[in-house]
């Protein structure tokens, strides 16, 4: 980006720094609002002080301009590289080629750019993919109960392109199951708990029977449980007249809820796993090492079947629920 | 007007102390001196005049004593004692009570709430809750005493601006103040309130009631005070017992020069009564709306300057704002050299029509913005050049410098300053000349002068000649039979809505003009 | 100043005082305590990224000038921004590579703005509707609008791929800047040399009054909001083009900051009183503090904080004028 | 210029705008869905509305002096966060609800300080609040979410002679609220005042106080709003409160209250607009509307419901 007053005069246009040595990064998050993101910020922090680089932080609060800005002002400092919670995957796309443009290796954390020729690396999980994992999952286990399940799913931010894509691993799962679940309500939350609360309140007046739930992110359960606890249709998975319930994110309220029982599925994304390559590729990048293009989170639907053997691999088992 | 001038025998009125004195007060604005040594007192059981030009200082002086401002050095006592006020509760502690210039009261309320906002009557039992029928019967007392026929839960936005007034007074009374100051009470009230009103203090005077009364109605001032103060430039110039002082050395005293007559001559001529012009300027025809006016015929010729007098209440008012496209009318005509009259405010004043409102804080002012602001409003559209209706600063200034020369908009105003920073007059006068800059050829002047000095009315009536003398029509409401005798070649009486008299200026006659006014034959 | 300059003079200079102030002493403040603060570069960026800002709150002023707020304006944003890329872009766009594809944006883009700005004003002029509900339900509606047309047309949350002819207003910051202050500039002498602008203040200042004394009341509302539309608009072109995206959620987050920089720029809230100059010094303050914020590297809940904390100051600096706009 | 007068009963329609546009919206959704109208479902929508009421309670009494609060959202995250805190850390549910209200009374005082001593514009001082209030909760939370012991959810759902606990404290809010206003000399002269402070001011009103009231009073209904709140979602997540000051100005502004002071009522104005915003939500979910399209049909029913009460106030005469 030619045009960029700060570009090439702050910061070189090779890497300067001996192989490894990234003294800092520059860290911006597109928001903090979620377990999830604070889980991956406070890793990114601590295995930053584990290879001591110092890491400066920014959060854009859902305003892309303002993430913008705040890369600006990374590559004006000459941060040796950034990683990046996009607002969306366009938008990010100019903050790449400024960073290009100074040399600075970019990293894409948990959330990946539309195709283009700007050159970054990604740490992402399949949003679709992993959700398609859980629902069908939790399809099986509506299969089980040997009636059609009517099910219902807490949309995210109708904006956000994580929300969007495990609503179409939603969707994706329930066209394949046919006519085994019935999906009678879509309801838009804005990653809003009261938002989700009056949803599924309604959502159960409208249909008293509603057997399963899939919530787009795990921060929502707790207005679930209000609801379902209100109506008496609180039960473990084991228990009669339990409701069906399956997330994402894999949180320390899931991995709660799934030890209790209450909870059959969520998908996990493996954050401190992100994390680490996150700042590996930078480090790579540094080094002159060849970063792959895209690192692919392994992310796993865990349910109740594999809870046991896969807890170790969730982070939010590894997580105190107390801040 | 009845009103006997005999003092009371207050026997030990030397022993005892002045209800309240002013002693050197001093108060400036911002650098502006305003009040200057101000020394004066007002005793017990007597009515203490209070005259001088517009923005001399009465009102701030007002202000001092009910302690919405402070005095910048000097004394304030009150029977002897030192005062001073932080705030209106003091003055209230201190038995004072105030009717003041501008209306105080609260359109969203109702009129017994506004008249015992601060000291509503509890319920039993320690509990804050308003005792709703108490307040309704001391309510309905007060009103009784200012005439005031309204049921006391009328919201007050209901009243016309006469109404509120006499409710100011009577919140005043309420007060059940020993010390009571009335800053121009009768500005919107008509003969006979204004009547009452005099009544009401000489009551008042004989329970031995100070009383501070401000007005530029000198003669009612003559008549019903017992002390006079005179102020200019915030100078006392003047005082002692009424009876010393006769019209004309008022008037020299609060000008500062001889002022020989109160409403100039007309030349030329005025037009006689009788003879119809071809072609009248204004021609209304049978003028209908239920509730407000009924059948209102009448024709306004060039350079005639007509009258209407009336009571508050005869729907004057609101004949002028049907006239100027405010309100609406059932059934009727109106008709411009011909042409009927359509639209709304800004189609009528292209037809050359302005329409000076009674109300001129809420209708007539920007009170945040600034004098010049003001005055230039109405013309701004003349000093605008197209395409893009680019302002002629310049042009604007020197037009709203003529206009404020000539009606003497007080010196120490700058153009710059906030409406709302001006005396009362001042204010007015800034009404008065954002239309007149106007030129209109149809000029409606409701209550034109309320609040305004005498030497400043004299130069508001050539201003009105002159404008007559080029051609233009003047319709002028009026409360004051003298002012519409004064001024007008023809005076038109209504009474409840209707027109009830006609009288050219051969026949001018007080009485007959008020008889027709007053006389109740239906209802 | 010599005390005897009457209040009005020096309420007036006040005004310019504390316009000018805030920003300057925040400057001076910053660079003595945040290293890499004011180099070109960092004040390079700092301006460009105020520009939005800046436009959008020219248009507000207007509005609030006029005893009204225009809180559509950030949905505006996201509407202009879907509906210009919907034209332009190279991937869904209806022009797709045609050359008239830029220019017929830009107009499609502004006249989203004016049209939503007709749509307040009449409603609040017309139908006498208070302008905080009205511009709140378009609000409601225009972002869920932006939101639900991307996804109608190209099944995804934002568009992409628009004309380089477009895109030079995001990647030549001069140009950016140009229009910026150019459209502020022409809104100031609108509202100090024209008689519209003399109509915006008389009708804030009393509506009746004004309508008595000849100003087409009506008009003259319908027009400001007709203007502060197209503010907005203008701003998405800037915020589209610097991000590269037609995106429903651009700008979303600008409102408080919005009538922020108005007020700390002097404008008042109950209409009448309000300058482009200081705005945009109020403007500018803002955008100090944010980018000030970024170097000092604190934490997000500290920013949020000291931000406020800010605000507050600049408010306690500014407070001598409230005080004399109560006296009385 | 003639303009005639709507018929009669037309007027006396448009003077009960308000409670016709909810019953409307309540009707139409019923024809829509049998399952709307379902004793229990209002029951639902009215418990959506309990918290929001509260807080728009608070926020008319603010609007009634031509002031604004918009720091009512921010207030309730940060009491929401101490009361987690304590409750995490074991204190009991009654403690932590009273810090909440203490977090009210001294955010409300706060501002009250600013407004009334200070002198700042009611809008920008309570803006620096919402930030400051924001950033503050955040950082107690350390922006992590906190799952509040069962016996929130237990308050919150509880039911006191058949009526669910949530309703009798917004029910007690709105009742004291609408006495204060309509039968005491504080709310006559909360009126008084904003109609016209400065004739306030000379007619005897300490002006002071009487602000200084109505933003601390305002801080009380936004924590009490916020507990409700709280006992009803059993978690607090780093957006509790958010919109709330939005929602609450709207809720107010529905029900007939002016920005610019002097007019407006909690019962039933407030109070039906805060209804008329739950009820629309359930309505679109019920009837699964096309998730794109409810701020869409939410804005038009809003539109009408605003549009309705100017025709009230401005066609028809005094
Ligand atoms: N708040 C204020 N700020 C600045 N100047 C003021 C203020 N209040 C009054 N003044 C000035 O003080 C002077 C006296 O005002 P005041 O209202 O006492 O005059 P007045 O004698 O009542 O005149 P009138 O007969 O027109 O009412 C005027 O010049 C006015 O401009
Ligand atoms: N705002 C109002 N609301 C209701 N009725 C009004 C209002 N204003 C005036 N009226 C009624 O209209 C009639 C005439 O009003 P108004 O008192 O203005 O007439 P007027 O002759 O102009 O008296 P004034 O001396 O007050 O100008 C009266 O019956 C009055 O009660
Ligand atoms: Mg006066
Ligand atoms: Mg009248």
């Amino acid at each position: 980006d030619p045009s960029d007053p700060s570009a090439g005069k702050k910061s070189p246009a090779v890497p300067t720094a001996a192989p490894g040595g990234v003294r800092t990064i520059g860290v911006a998050f597109e928001t903090l609002q979620t377990e999830f993101w604070v889980a991956g910020f406070d890793k990114l922090k601590s295995e930053c002080k584990a290879r001591n680089i110092t890491m400066l932080e920014a959060v854009a609060d859902g305003d892309a301009a303002r993430q913008f800005d705040q890369v600006k002002n990374f590559i004006q400092r000459g941060v040796d590289g950034i990683i990046l919670v996009p607002k969306d995957g366009k938008t990010v796309i100019p903050m790449i080629r400024a960073a290009n443009a100074a040399a600075i290796p970019v990293v894409l954390y948990n959330r990946p750019a539309d195709p283009t020729d700007a050159r970054h690396t990604t740490v992402a999980p399949d949003n679709a993919a992993i959700t398609r994992e859980t629902v069908d999952y939790l399809i099986s286990v509506a299969k089980r109960t040997g009636r059609k399940q009517k099910a219902m799913i807490l949309l995210g931010d109708l904006s956000d392109v994580n929300a969007l894509g495990r609503r179409d691993g939603f969707e994706a799962a329930v066209q394949a199951a046919g006519d085994a679940v019935d999906v009678v309500a879509r309801v838009p939350t804005d990653w809003n708990q009261e938002k989700a609360l009056a949803g599924v309140q309604s959502a159960f007046q409208a249909h008293p029977d509603i057997g399963l739930i899939f919530t787009s992110s795990d921060f929502m359960f707790p207005s679930i449980k209000s609801v379902l606890s209100s109506l008496g249709k609180w039960r473990k998975y084991d228990q009669a007249g339990h409701v069906i319930l399956g997330g994402f994110d894999g949180d320390a309220t899931a991995y709660q809820l799934m030890t209790e029982g209450y909870v059959d599925a969520t998908g996990v994304q493996d954050v401190y796993w992100e994390a680490e390559q996150a700042i590996q590729a930078i480090v790579d990048a540094r080094a002159g090492k060849a970063v792959p293009a895209r690192i692919d989170d392994r992310g796993f639907a865990i349910t109740q079947e594999n809870l046991k053997q896969l807890a170790p691999r969730m982070w939010g088992a590894k997580q105190p629920l107390r801040p | 007007m009845k009103g006997d001038t005999t003092p009371p025998t207050s026997g030990g009125r030397e022993t005892r102390p002045p209800a309240v004195s002013f002693e050197d007060i001093e108060k400036g604005f911002f650098g502006v001196p305003v009040l200057k040594r101000v020394r004066f007192s007002a005793q017990a059981g007597r009515i203490t005049g209070l005259v001088g030009e517009n923005g001399a200082g009465k009102s701030t002086l007002m202000n001092l004593l009910g302690g919405n401002l402070q005095p910048d050095s000097g004394q304030l006592r009150v029977n002897g004692s030192p005062y001073a006020p932080r705030g209106s509760g003091d003055a209230r502690a201190a038995g004072i009570a105030f009717v003041h210039q501008e209306l105080n009261l609260f359109p969203n309320l109702s009129i017994a709430e506004n008249l015992f906002l601060t000291e509503f009557p509890r319920a039993a039992g320690g509990l804050p809750w308003i005792d709703r029928r108490k307040l309704r019967d001391r309510a309905r007392h007060l009103l009784d005493q200012v005439d005031l026929a309204h049921d006391p839960d009328t919201p007050v936005e209901r009243l016309p601006p006469g109404e509120r007034q006499l409710l100011e007074i009577a919140r005043a009374l309420g007060a059940q103040a020993h010390l009571l100051l009335l800053d121009e009470p009768t500005t919107s009230l008509s003969v006979r309130e204004c009547a009452r009103l005099f009544d009401l203090m000489h009551r008042l005077r004989t329970r031995g009631i100070a009383m501070v009364y401000i007005s530029h109605a000198l003669g009612d001032v003559l008549n019903h005070c017992d002390d006079l103060v005179i102020l200019r430039d915030g100078e006392v110039v003047g005082r002692g017992p009424a009876a010393e002082f006769t019209q004309e050395r008022l008037v020299s005293l609060m000008v500062g020069r001889e002022l020989n007559q109160l409403y100039p001559v007309r030349t030329p001529p005025p037009v006689p009564a009788d003879s119809r012009p071809r072609e009248p300027l204004l021609d209304v025809r049978g003028i209908t709306q239920p509730g407000r006016v009924r059948d209102i015929s009448f024709r306004l010729a060039p350079g005639e300057i007509l009258g209407v007098a009336g009571l508050m209440g005869a729907g004057r008012s609101e004949l002028a704002r049907i006239l100027f496209g405010l309100d609406p009318h059932a059934s009727g005509e109106i008709r411009v050299e011909g042409r009927p009259l359509e639209g709304g405010p800004r189609r009528r004043i292209r037809e050359g029509l302005a329409f000076l409102t009674e109300d001129r804080r809420h209708e007539g002012l920007c009170l945040e913005a600034s004098v010049a602001d003001n005055l230039a409003l109405v013309t701004l559209g003349q000093h605008a050049r197209t395409p893009v209706r680019w302002l002629d600063l310049p042009g604007i200034g020197t037009a709203v410098a003529r206009i404020r020369d000539a009606l003497q908009v007080s010196t120490r105003v700058t153009d710059a300053q906030p409406v709302r920073t001006l005396s009362g007059g001042n204010q007015q006068k800034v009404v008065l000349g954002k239309w007149l800059l106007s030129e209109p050829r149809i000029l409606i002047l409701d209550e034109p002068t309320r609040g305004i000095d005498v030497g400043a009315r004299f130069e508001i009536y050539q201003w009105i000649h002159r404008l007559a003398d080029r051609g233009s029509g003047i319709l002028v409401i009026s409360s004051e039979i003298e002012e519409l005798i004064g001024l007008c070649d023809r005076i038109l009486v209504m009474r409840q809505g209707e027109l009830s008299g006609e009288f050219p200026r051969g026949e001018f006659n007080r009485e007959q003009i008020l008889a027709a006014a007053l006389h109740t034959s239906t209802s | 100043m010599n005390p005897a300059v009457p209040v009005p003079l020096r309420r007036l200079s006040a005004d310019a005082r504390a316009a000018i102030l805030l920003p300057l002493v925040l400057f001076l403040l910053l660079a003595a305590f945040t290293p890499g603060f004011a180099t070109a570069g960092n004040l390079g960026n700092l301006v460009v990224a105020g520009l939005p800002l800046l436009v959008l709150a020219t248009g507000q002023t207007v509005v609030l000038i006029t005893g009204g707020i225009d809180l559509s304006v950030t949905a505006v944003i996201g509407l202009t921004s879907v509906l210009g890329a919907l034209v332009m872009s190279g991937d869904a766009g209806w022009l797709r590579g045609s050359p008239a594809a830029t220019p017929v944006a830009l107009a499609v883009m502004l006249g989203t703005g004016a049209t939503v700005g007709l749509l307040n004003g009449s409603c609040i002029a017309w139908l006498r509707m208070p302008a905080f509900m009205v511009t709140l339900t378009t609000t409601l509606f225009m972002g869920g609008l932006a939101v639900w047309l991307a996804q109608r047309q190209v099944h995804a949350e934002s568009i992409y791929n628009l004309p380089a002819a477009f895109l030079l207003l995001g990647n030549r910051p001069g140009l950016a800047a140009g229009v910026a202050i150019a459209a502020a500039a022409a809104t100031h002498l609108l509202l100090t040399r024209t008689l519209l602008g003399r109509w915006f203040q008389a009708v804030g200042y009393n509506p009746r009054t004004a309508l008595i004394s000849g100003v087409p009341v009506g008009g003259t509302v319908v027009t400001a909001y007709v203007l502060s539309g197209m503010m907005a608009s203008l701003t998405s072109i800037l915020i589209t083009a610097r991000l590269e995206t037609g995106s429903p959620s651009h700008g979303r987050t600008l409102l408080l900051d919005v009538i922020g920089a108005a007020v700390i720029g002097g404008t008042s809230l109950f209409g009448g009183k309000g300058t482009v100059p200081g705005t945009a010094a109020g403007v500018l303050f803002l955008a100090l503090l944010s980018n000030g914020l970024n170097q000092l590297n604190l934490s997000d809940f500290f920013i949020t904080m000291v931000k406020g904390a800010v605000i507050l100051m600049a408010a306690l600096l500014d407070v001598r004028r409230n005080r004399w706009a109560r006296e009385s | 210029m003639t303009r005639p007068l709507p018929s009669r009963w037309i007027r006396r329609a448009l003077d009960q705008a308000p409670v016709l546009l909810v019953v409307l919206v309540l009707a139409g959704f019923g024809r829509m869905s049998d399952r709307f109208l379902t004793p229990d479902n209002l029951t639902q929508i009215l418990l959506q509305a309990a918290a929001p009421v509260i807080v728009a309670t608070g926020m008319t009494f603010v609007l009634l002096t031509a002031g604004v609060d918009l720091s009512v959202g921010a207030v309730m995250f940060v009491g929401a966060a101490i009361a987690g805190k304590m409750a995490l850390a074991g204190y009991a549910p009654t403690l932590c609800l009273a810090a909440m209200l203490a977090v009210g009374l001294a955010g409300g005082g706060i501002n009250a300080l600013l407004v009334t001593r200070l002198r700042l514009a009611a809008f920008i001082a309570t803006l620096a609040m919402l930030f400051i209030g924001r950033g503050l909760g955040r950082w107690i939370t350390q922006t992590r979410a906190m799952n509040l012991p069962d016996t929130f959810l237990h308050w919150g759902s509880a039911n006191v002679l058949g009526i669910p606990g949530p309703l009798w404290v917004a029910g007690a809010v709105v009742l004291i609220a609408q006495l204060i206003l309509s039968r005491t000399p504080f709310g006559r002269q909360v009126l008084a005042f904003g109609n016209h402070p400065e004739a306030a001011r000379r007619a005897g009103v300490r002006t002071r106080p009487l602000q200084a009231a109505v933003y601390i009073l305002c801080g009380l209904c936004a924590a009490l709003g916020g507990g409700v709140a709280l006992t009803q979602l059993g978690s607090v997540s780093p957006r509790f409160g958010e919109q709330y000051e939005f929602d609450a100005i709207t809720a107010a502004v529905l029900g007939g209250t002016s920005l610019f002071g002097g007019r407006g009522r909690v019962f039933p104005g407030t109070v039906l607009g805060a209804i008329l915003l739950k009820a629309i939500f359930s309505g679109l979910v019920i009837l699964q509307a096309d998730p794109y399209l409810y701020p869409l049909i939410t804005a038009v029913i809003i539109f009408v419901a605003v549009l309705l009460d100017s025709l009230r106030t401005h066609l028809l005469p005094a």
